[in-house]
């Protein structure tokens, strides 16, 4: 039923409605593209969720709690996203829907999430809806092209970009983020050529681009899309920066440098994320999860991605204690400081509106033909 | 009407009335999520009728019904900003309709496959439409879709009735489209589109009729369909959507009254019971539905032909034992050029 | 016996239509297969040539087992002109034609000199070799199913109302042609209300309700009038 | 400008080959089959899984292209030919059904990361100024010569039979046209021209398992404004629809690309029901 | 009789004159003049003589090239097909072309649902059964009268060729037409199918001034039926009048009827 919503005014009793939770277990839920034109991330998402949750559950749950993950796939389609929200919250009967994906496809599910009153947390990677029960982790789109903008003008001192992008939100994302930062240093955007999602038909808006000259050329494509990109320049013996995000450039995983092979290097992307490769300590506990919980290679930014939201949102749960409930659960989230995973930025959320997306920073990130190496820490996009 | 229910045994009438208690109960009998699967079962249902319309029983390939469901949710959810939703979805259905005309006018001129691949291209280009139109569907983006509630009811019994009612009329006005004159002269334009002319039916003009009937269905279809999902995105309204639709209308039978029903339940329940497969189920799901459509070719709706079929055959057969080789049957009827 | 049918039963779908046909043609006859309308003649042939699948009973060709798809069928030496003629709408005439040549492994040599000969019996068709065969009259389109069936030089031809839709003076070569024929050996089994038929045929069968009913000379059918009135066109 | 427009040739070449594979089926046994490009990936995907495993390309190749050929036969044989008898919309939906499932299976076996062709056609040129790749040359080549050798099948006996079985499932039968042979070797030969039209896209871009999709609707999109019946208008509909593309990426904008095949099949298809390069049914009564 | 033309007499239902057909290089029809009153009038002469395109250009199929076609007294040339059948020209096919989907009487009924209008269908759908009705009953009375009316409900697809024939003529009379073009009704038909199809005729067509064209290669039964017979050849008719007349005339016999012509004919 769709229950009149908790009104969490974040006084942290546990007197509204909530379900998913007994003395024993927490059920939480996710929908991601295992098939359809998103598989790979989608796969590796389910693979980094799954190592969490076979890691806590095998440190004894939390609080004693042991955590139940039910994946459901939906095949990266706006309607199926919306059904398997609804099934997860009336037929599963979930928590809080943890790390589903689809940019354009989950904000169908805010308002039946608001009306319900149930979280969905660290969603990957929708515009913030500043609503209650959406909890965003990672930085979006938009301010990732906003911190390459940044670090262009500063350290490169690139004079005209253009774009290479998705006729979709992702594309979207982008032009928006270069008519707001780009102005701030004097860089001109000289060029926006669209691709078909999905499609491997490139050239055409390569030769257009290449025909303006641009200093660097922005990618909100796809894995696939962005290679091509980075092959083409390089065929056409086209030298200039090209520089990708965490979604189309895949930093610290092959998703696009693999394809790409020899033309990857020198690469540019931006990242939100620790490398799925690096030997901070985090990041070797997080491969050992994923060995001990299988599913995808390692060297997945995606699993990374959602192996660390995970991480937060356990923190979330730990600290609510005995009792378990939603208007809880929103007042202890927003209590959430400058926590660390050492996987993403430290993450800090607060009361609306704003304060549920809990990283801001990007840092930048370059391939030097082996592997990837970060060039800046974490930092903001300038206001 | 009435008299037609009178002639049912009372077992019908009774088996007729519990279901229709049952619907008319069901928002307390199941919980929301499940009556929004039943929701877009009437839904899906609603859209197939429109196929089962032009195609099944005019004959004409037309692949733009995704366009229409689209124009249905996006206009319906448009100007129900400036009055009651029946009348901002009978205004869509309206303008689905004329458009429907619209691209039928030069389309009649079209047989098969150019039929097929012009009402596609058409599709996509309404698709590409409502990216650029923004101002009405917040373009890629997308929009989100105020929900109707009737007094007293929640947001997802709401649904339910409203997703109930649009089907029970549209499979109403379906049926007596069906056994009436309109439905003849749409059944000669598909069997026998020369002869039309001599019994002094204009095959053009009832493609015409059947391409707004149909692009209405479409309509009407999706405008509680944007209620169900309650956000819409150009993405939704693409060649997936519109595959969809074409397994509900031939899964179920396309030249069948209920066979839309019968495909809405199909591709609903398969989604529904393959989920556990998780990355397998789309492959899942393509072997049903060819399964499907390898045994029982004319659609579900073709089942108990098939029983009585095979109960006819297994008695003739008895006796003595085909010396000639039971293999299939060519042709129906002759060879007729 | 060329052909020999025993309680042969087919049907379509629910519709259960032979219940119990048999007949035999002996090499060189021209068998007659007479019945009112609805008697199941077509379906007969269909039956035998393998286009409506036997339900029960037995075909034999040639003292075997006659069974298999159509083209096995036609392989063994069937040729058969069906109701509606079966002209390809989609080729041309000439094309048409040449399907008839697609079982005939005796050289292109014979093969022109069949075809030449069959064109100088319909000489219409002549002129329109290069055209759509959907532009031929009916009755051009009948005479294009006959030369493409006897094109193939089968043994044993099934001619399903050969004379629908021809002007009296071509079916009267055509009858001719048929005797002419038979006389080369080929055997002829025929569904044919003409009364002029039944004068070139050696015996007939009548067919009612899905059974055959009767079997007798050409000769003295022709002699009954009841008969004659009920299952000949007095043409 | 020049380069878009050989460009759009390369391209044009494959939607070409495409479009004759689509043309091919639709004329021997009148199913249009939407899984067409989806076989023809599978073998670019052998293709790729062969040459990883260390065949050299010009081994790997033939297999690869009998690898579409075989995938097309068997499904021909297990699953369209049981539908000859049924409505056309058994054989459409049953297209679809191979559609999804090939794909998924194509993502299950490959996983849904792009991957590289190394083929050996890697020289380029400079023509006046413009560049000509190796792989440009060899996809146009072989869609010419592709098209060259249909249009002398067709008018071969073995075409007439395609064409006769097409038409009329029944009435060739009783002339002894094998309507199995027709469908096997149809459906072979299409195997292996969609294979090869998905093995040139993907040495020249990357192989991914969403390749299919578009290839498949701008191979009927040529078809059909080629006229279905000319396999001369469907090269020369999938070049022009190359080419156009390119032109109206270059000219109004590259995010109007996706739209411009579209509206030139419908342009085309409002002004000639028939096609361009098709012919009209001369009788009807 | 060959190149008399005639002038327009008031009781001439159909008018073709100077009627010419061309399908690209091939002249099929030069010069047809033909006149046809309330009664029979028979249509033959050999394959591909150009019968079929008569009734073609009549019931607007194919455009001809040249001449008039006046119903009554107006022309048909340039009207729509559906519209010269709505004028009262019912016509039959050479193969016969009914609606599978639907049962016999329904396709019956269909002669008259073209008919109806926009509003009719309205009403039809909103459950008024004052127009179909009386077309049931209609459709049923006519297939009593031609003896079928067993067949009534059944699918039209799965009845014996005849009957389809049959079922097509009935559903090119219920109209009530003013002119009706039967294109080989009896072929493939036995003399006792024959005669349950044209007793019923006669009577219809005496009983509502109905002119009827028959194209027929049965000469028994069109000297039965039509007292005026045209043989149509090479372009233009070659013979007009009775049929004992017309049949006698060596260039018919040379044309159409054969040298065996005398050993089987009547
Ligand atoms: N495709 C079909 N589906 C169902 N029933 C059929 C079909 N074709 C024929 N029948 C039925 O089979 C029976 C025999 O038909 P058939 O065509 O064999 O008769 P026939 O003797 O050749 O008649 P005719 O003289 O009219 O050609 C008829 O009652 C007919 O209704
Ligand atoms: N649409 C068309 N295109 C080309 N030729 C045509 C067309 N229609 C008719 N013809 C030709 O015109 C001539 C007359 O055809 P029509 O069908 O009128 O003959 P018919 O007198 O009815 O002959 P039959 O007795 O064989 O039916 C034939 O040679 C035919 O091939
Ligand atoms: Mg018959
Ligand atoms: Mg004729």
């Amino acid at each position: 039923d769709d229950k009149p919503a908790v009104q969490a005014g974040g006084d942290g009793s546990c007197s509204g409605v909530s379900q998913g939770v007994t003395d024993t277990a927490l059920k939480v839920g996710t929908s991601l593209p295992l098939s359809g034109g998103a598989a790979t991330a989608g796969k590796g998402f389910e693979a980094g969720l799954k190592a969490a949750v076979a890691e806590v559950n095998s440190n004894g749950g939390i609080n004693g709690r042991k955590v139940d993950l039910v994946v459901l796939d939906d095949g990266f389609e706006a309607a199926r996203s919306v059904a398997n929200i609804r099934r997860l919250g009336e037929e599963e009967k979930v928590f809080a829907v943890l790390g589903p994906a689809g940019t354009a496809n989950l904000p169908g599910s805010f308002s039946y999430l608001e009306r319900k009153g149930m979280p969905m947390f660290a969603p990957v990677l929708p515009p913030d809806p500043d609503k209650g029960e959406v909890w965003l982790l990672g930085t979006g789109h938009k301010d990732q092209v906003r911190v390459i903008i940044d670090w262009l003008a500063k350290e490169k001192k690139v004079k005209t970009v253009a774009l290479l992008t998705q006729d979709n939100d992702l594309g979207k994302a982008f032009a928006e983020a270069v008519d707001e930062q780009a102005p701030k240093h004097d860089v001109k955007l000289v060029a926006n050529e669209k691709l078909e999602p999905n499609s491997t038909d490139v050239d055409s808006a390569i030769l257009k681009l290449k025909a303006k000259n641009p200093d660097a050329v922005i990618s909100g494509t796809d894995n696939a899309q962005t290679a091509l990109l980075l092959k083409e320049a390089r065929d056409l013996k086209w030298s200039t920066l090209i520089v990708g995000n965490s979604s189309s450039g895949g930093p610290g995983s092959p998703s696009t440098v693999g394809p790409a092979g020899p033309a990857a290097e020198g690469f540019i992307s931006s990242a939100i994320l620790e490398f799925p490769t690096s030997d901070a300590p985090e990041v070797q506990k997080y491969r050992e999860a994923m060995k001990a919980g299988g599913g995808a290679e390692a060297d997945n930014s995606f699993a990374l991605q959602n192996y660390a939201s995970a991480q937060v949102f356990f923190e979330i749960v730990k600290r609510l204690g005995d009792d378990v409930c939603w208007a809880k659960f929103r007042a202890e989230g927003e209590k959430l400081s400058d926590f660390k995973t050492g996987l993403i930025p430290p993450v800090t959320f607060g009361a609306l509106p704003g304060g549920h997306s809990g990283t801001k920073g990007a840092r930048i990130a370059q391939y030097t033909g082996k592997e990837w190496k970060a060039l800046t820490e974490f930092v903001e996009p300038q206001d | 009407m009435l008299r037609d229910i009178k002639a049912l045994t009372v077992v019908k009438a009774l088996a007729v009335t519990a279901v229709v208690m049952v619907l008319l109960t069901l928002p307390s009998l199941v919980n929301p999520y499940r009556l929004f699967l039943v929701s877009l079962v009437a839904v899906y249902m609603v859209a197939g009728l429109g196929l089962t319309i032009i195609m099944g029983w005019t004959g004409q390939v037309v692949l733009a019904q995704a366009a229409f469901f689209g124009m249905g949710a996006y206009l319906t959810a448009y100007w129900h900003e400036w009055m009651p939703w029946p009348l901002a979805a009978a205004l869509a259905c309206l303008a689905a309709a004329a458009a429907g005309a619209v691209i039928g006018f030069p389309a009649v001129r079209l047989h098969g496959f150019y039929l097929a691949i012009a009402t596609l291209a058409f599709s996509e280009l309404v698709r590409r439409g409502f990216v650029e139109l923004d101002s009405i569907t917040g373009g890629i983006a997308g929009t989100d879709v105020e929900p109707v509630q009737f007094g007293g009811l929640d947001v997802a019994a709401s649904q339910w009735y409203l997703a109930l009612s649009v089907a029970a009329f549209a499979l109403l006005v379906a049926w007596r489209i069906r056994v009436t004159s309109l439905g003849r002269c749409l059944l000669a334009v598909r069997d026998a589109e020369v002869a039309t002319a001599s019994v002094s039916i204009s095959a053009a003009r009832y493609k015409l009729v059947a391409f707004a009937l149909s692009a209405a269905m479409g309509a009407l279809a999706g405008a509680v369909y944007g209620q169900l999902q309650a956000y819409l995105t150009p993405e939704i309204f693409g060649v997936g959507l519109l595959i969809q639709f074409l397994v509900v209308a031939f899964v179920g039978g396309v030249t069948f009254l209920l066979g839309p029903l019968l495909g809405a339940i199909f591709v609903v329940v398969a989604r529904e019971l393959l989920q556990d497969l998780g990355a397998g189920q789309r492959l899942a799901y393509a072997i049903a539905l060819i399964l499907v459509v390898r045994f029982l070719p004319s659609g579900l709706a073709g089942l108990p032909a098939l029983w009585r079929r095979f109960r006819t055959r297994r008695s003739a057969a008895a006796p003595s034992a085909p010396a000639a080789g039971e293999q299939p049957a060519l042709a129906s009827s002759g060879g007729d050029a | 016996m060329l052909l020999s049918v025993r309680d042969l039963e087919a049907g379509y779908g629910g519709a259960h239509v032979l219940r119990g046909v048999s007949l035999d043609v002996a090499p060189g006859e021209i068998v007659l297969l007479l019945g009112a309308n609805g008697a199941g003649k077509t379906t007969t042939l269909r039956a035998i040539s393998g286009v409506v699948a036997a339900r029960a009973g037995s075909i034999t060709f040639d003292g075997r087992l006659f069974s298999g798809p159509p083209e096995a069928r036609a392989a063994r030496g069937l040729g058969h002109v069906p109701e509606g003629r079966g002209i390809l709408a989609g080729l041309t005439v000439a094309e048409n034609l040449d399907l008839g040549t697609v079982l005939r492994k005796d050289g292109a040599a014979a093969v022109a000199a069949d075809r030449a000969n069959l064109l100088e019996l319909f000489p219409m068709l002549k002129p329109r070799l290069k055209e759509s065969a959907a532009a031929l009259s009916g009755g051009q389109q009948q005479m294009l199913a006959l030369a493409r069936a006897l094109l193939a030089r089968p043994r044993l031809v099934m001619l399903d109302e050969p004379s629908f839709g021809l002007a009296p003076s071509v079916v009267d070569e055509l009858l001719g042609l048929v005797q002419r024929l038979r006389t080369e050996g080929t055997t002829f089994l025929m569904v044919e209300q003409h009364a002029a038929a039944l004068a070139i045929a050696d015996r007939a069968y009548v067919l009612a309700g899905g059974r055959t009913v009767l079997e007798a000379p050409a000769a003295e059918l022709a002699g009954d009038d009841r008969l004659v009135r009920a299952y000949l066109g007095a043409h | 400008m020049s380069e878009q427009v050989v460009n759009g040739l390369e391209s044009g070449s494959w939607y070409a080959l495409m479009a004759l594979a689509l043309v091919l089926v639709m004329r021997a046994t009148n199913v249009p089959n939407f899984a067409m490009a989806e076989m023809g990936l599978f073998g670019a995907f052998m293709l790729w899984t062969l040459m990883d495993a260390g065949i050299p390309y010009f081994i790997a190749i033939p297999i690869a292209l009998l690898c579409g050929a075989l995938l097309a036969v068997v499904l021909e044989r297990v699953l369209i030919r049981p539908l000859l008898s049924e409505s056309e919309f058994a054989g459409v939906l049953m297209t679809i059904g191979i559609f999804v499932g090939l794909n998924a299976l194509t993502q299950l076996f490959w996983g849904s990361q792009p991957r590289e062709v190394d083929s050996p056609f890697t020289a380029s040129w400079d023509v006046f100024g413009t560049r000509v790749t190796a792989n440009q040359l060899v996809s146009l080549g072989l869609a010419i010569a592709v098209t060259y050798a249909l249009a002398r099948y067709f008018r071969s006996p073995g075409g007439v039979r395609m064409r006769a079985v097409a038409e009329d499932r029944v009435t060739p039968r009783l002339v002894g046209v094998s309507v199995s042979w027709v469908f096997r070797t149809a459906w072979a030969v299409a195997g292996v021209i969609a294979t090869l039209a998905m093995v040139l896209q993907g040495q020249s871009t990357l192989l991914t398992d969403q390749n299919a999709g578009s290839m498949v609707l701008k191979g009927f999109v040529a078809a059909t404004v080629g006229g279905f019946t000319s396999v001369w208008g469907a090269l020369a509909a999938g070049l022009g629809l190359g080419v156009i593309e390119n032109l109206a990426g270059y000219w109004i904008s590259t995010s109007a690309r996706p739209a411009v095949a579209l509206l030139v099949v419908l342009l085309v298809l409002l002004l000639r029901p028939q096609g361009l390069f098709g012919t009209v049914r001369t009788r009807e009564v | 009789m060959t190149d008399s033309t005639p002038a327009a007499t008031p009781e001439s239902v159909l008018t073709l004159r100077e009627l010419a057909v061309s399908f690209g290089g091939n002249h099929v029809l030069r010069s047809v003049d033909l006149e046809v009153p309330t009664g029979f009038t028979g249509l033959v002469g050999p394959n591909g003589a150009g019968k079929t395109t008569v009734f073609n250009v009549v019931s607007g199929y194919v455009r001809a090239a040249g001449g008039d076609v006046r119903l009554g007294g107006e022309t048909l040339i340039g009207v729509a097909p559906d519209a010269i059948a709505r004028r009262g020209v019912g016509r039959t096919f050479q193969t016969p072309k009914l609606v599978a989907g639907i049962s016999v009487v329904e396709n019956v009924m269909l002669g008259l649902d073209g008919r109806a209008g926009p509003l009719a269908h309205l009403r039809a759908i909103a459950g008024s059964r004052r127009d179909s009705r009386p077309a049931r009953e209609r459709s049923l009375d006519l297939l009593e009268r031609f003896g079928i009316v067993e067949y009534a409900n059944e699918e039209a697809s799965a009845l014996p060729l005849a009957t389809q024939k049959i079922v097509e003529v009935a559903r090119a009379l219920i109209a009530s037409p003013r002119l009706v073009l039967l294109d080989e009704p009896a072929a493939g038909l036995g003399a006792e199918d024959v005669e349950a199809m044209v007793a019923p005729l006669v009577e219809l067509a005496a009983d509502n001034d109905l002119a009827v064209v028959i194209i027929e290669h049965d000469l028994a039964l069109v000297s039965r039926l039509c007292p005026r017979l045209a043989v149509l050849h090479q372009g233009g008719v070659i013979a007009l009048g009775t049929p004992a007349e017309v049949l006698a005339q060596p260039e018919v016999v040379d044309a159409y009827l054969g040298a065996g012509f005398a050993a089987v004919g009547p």
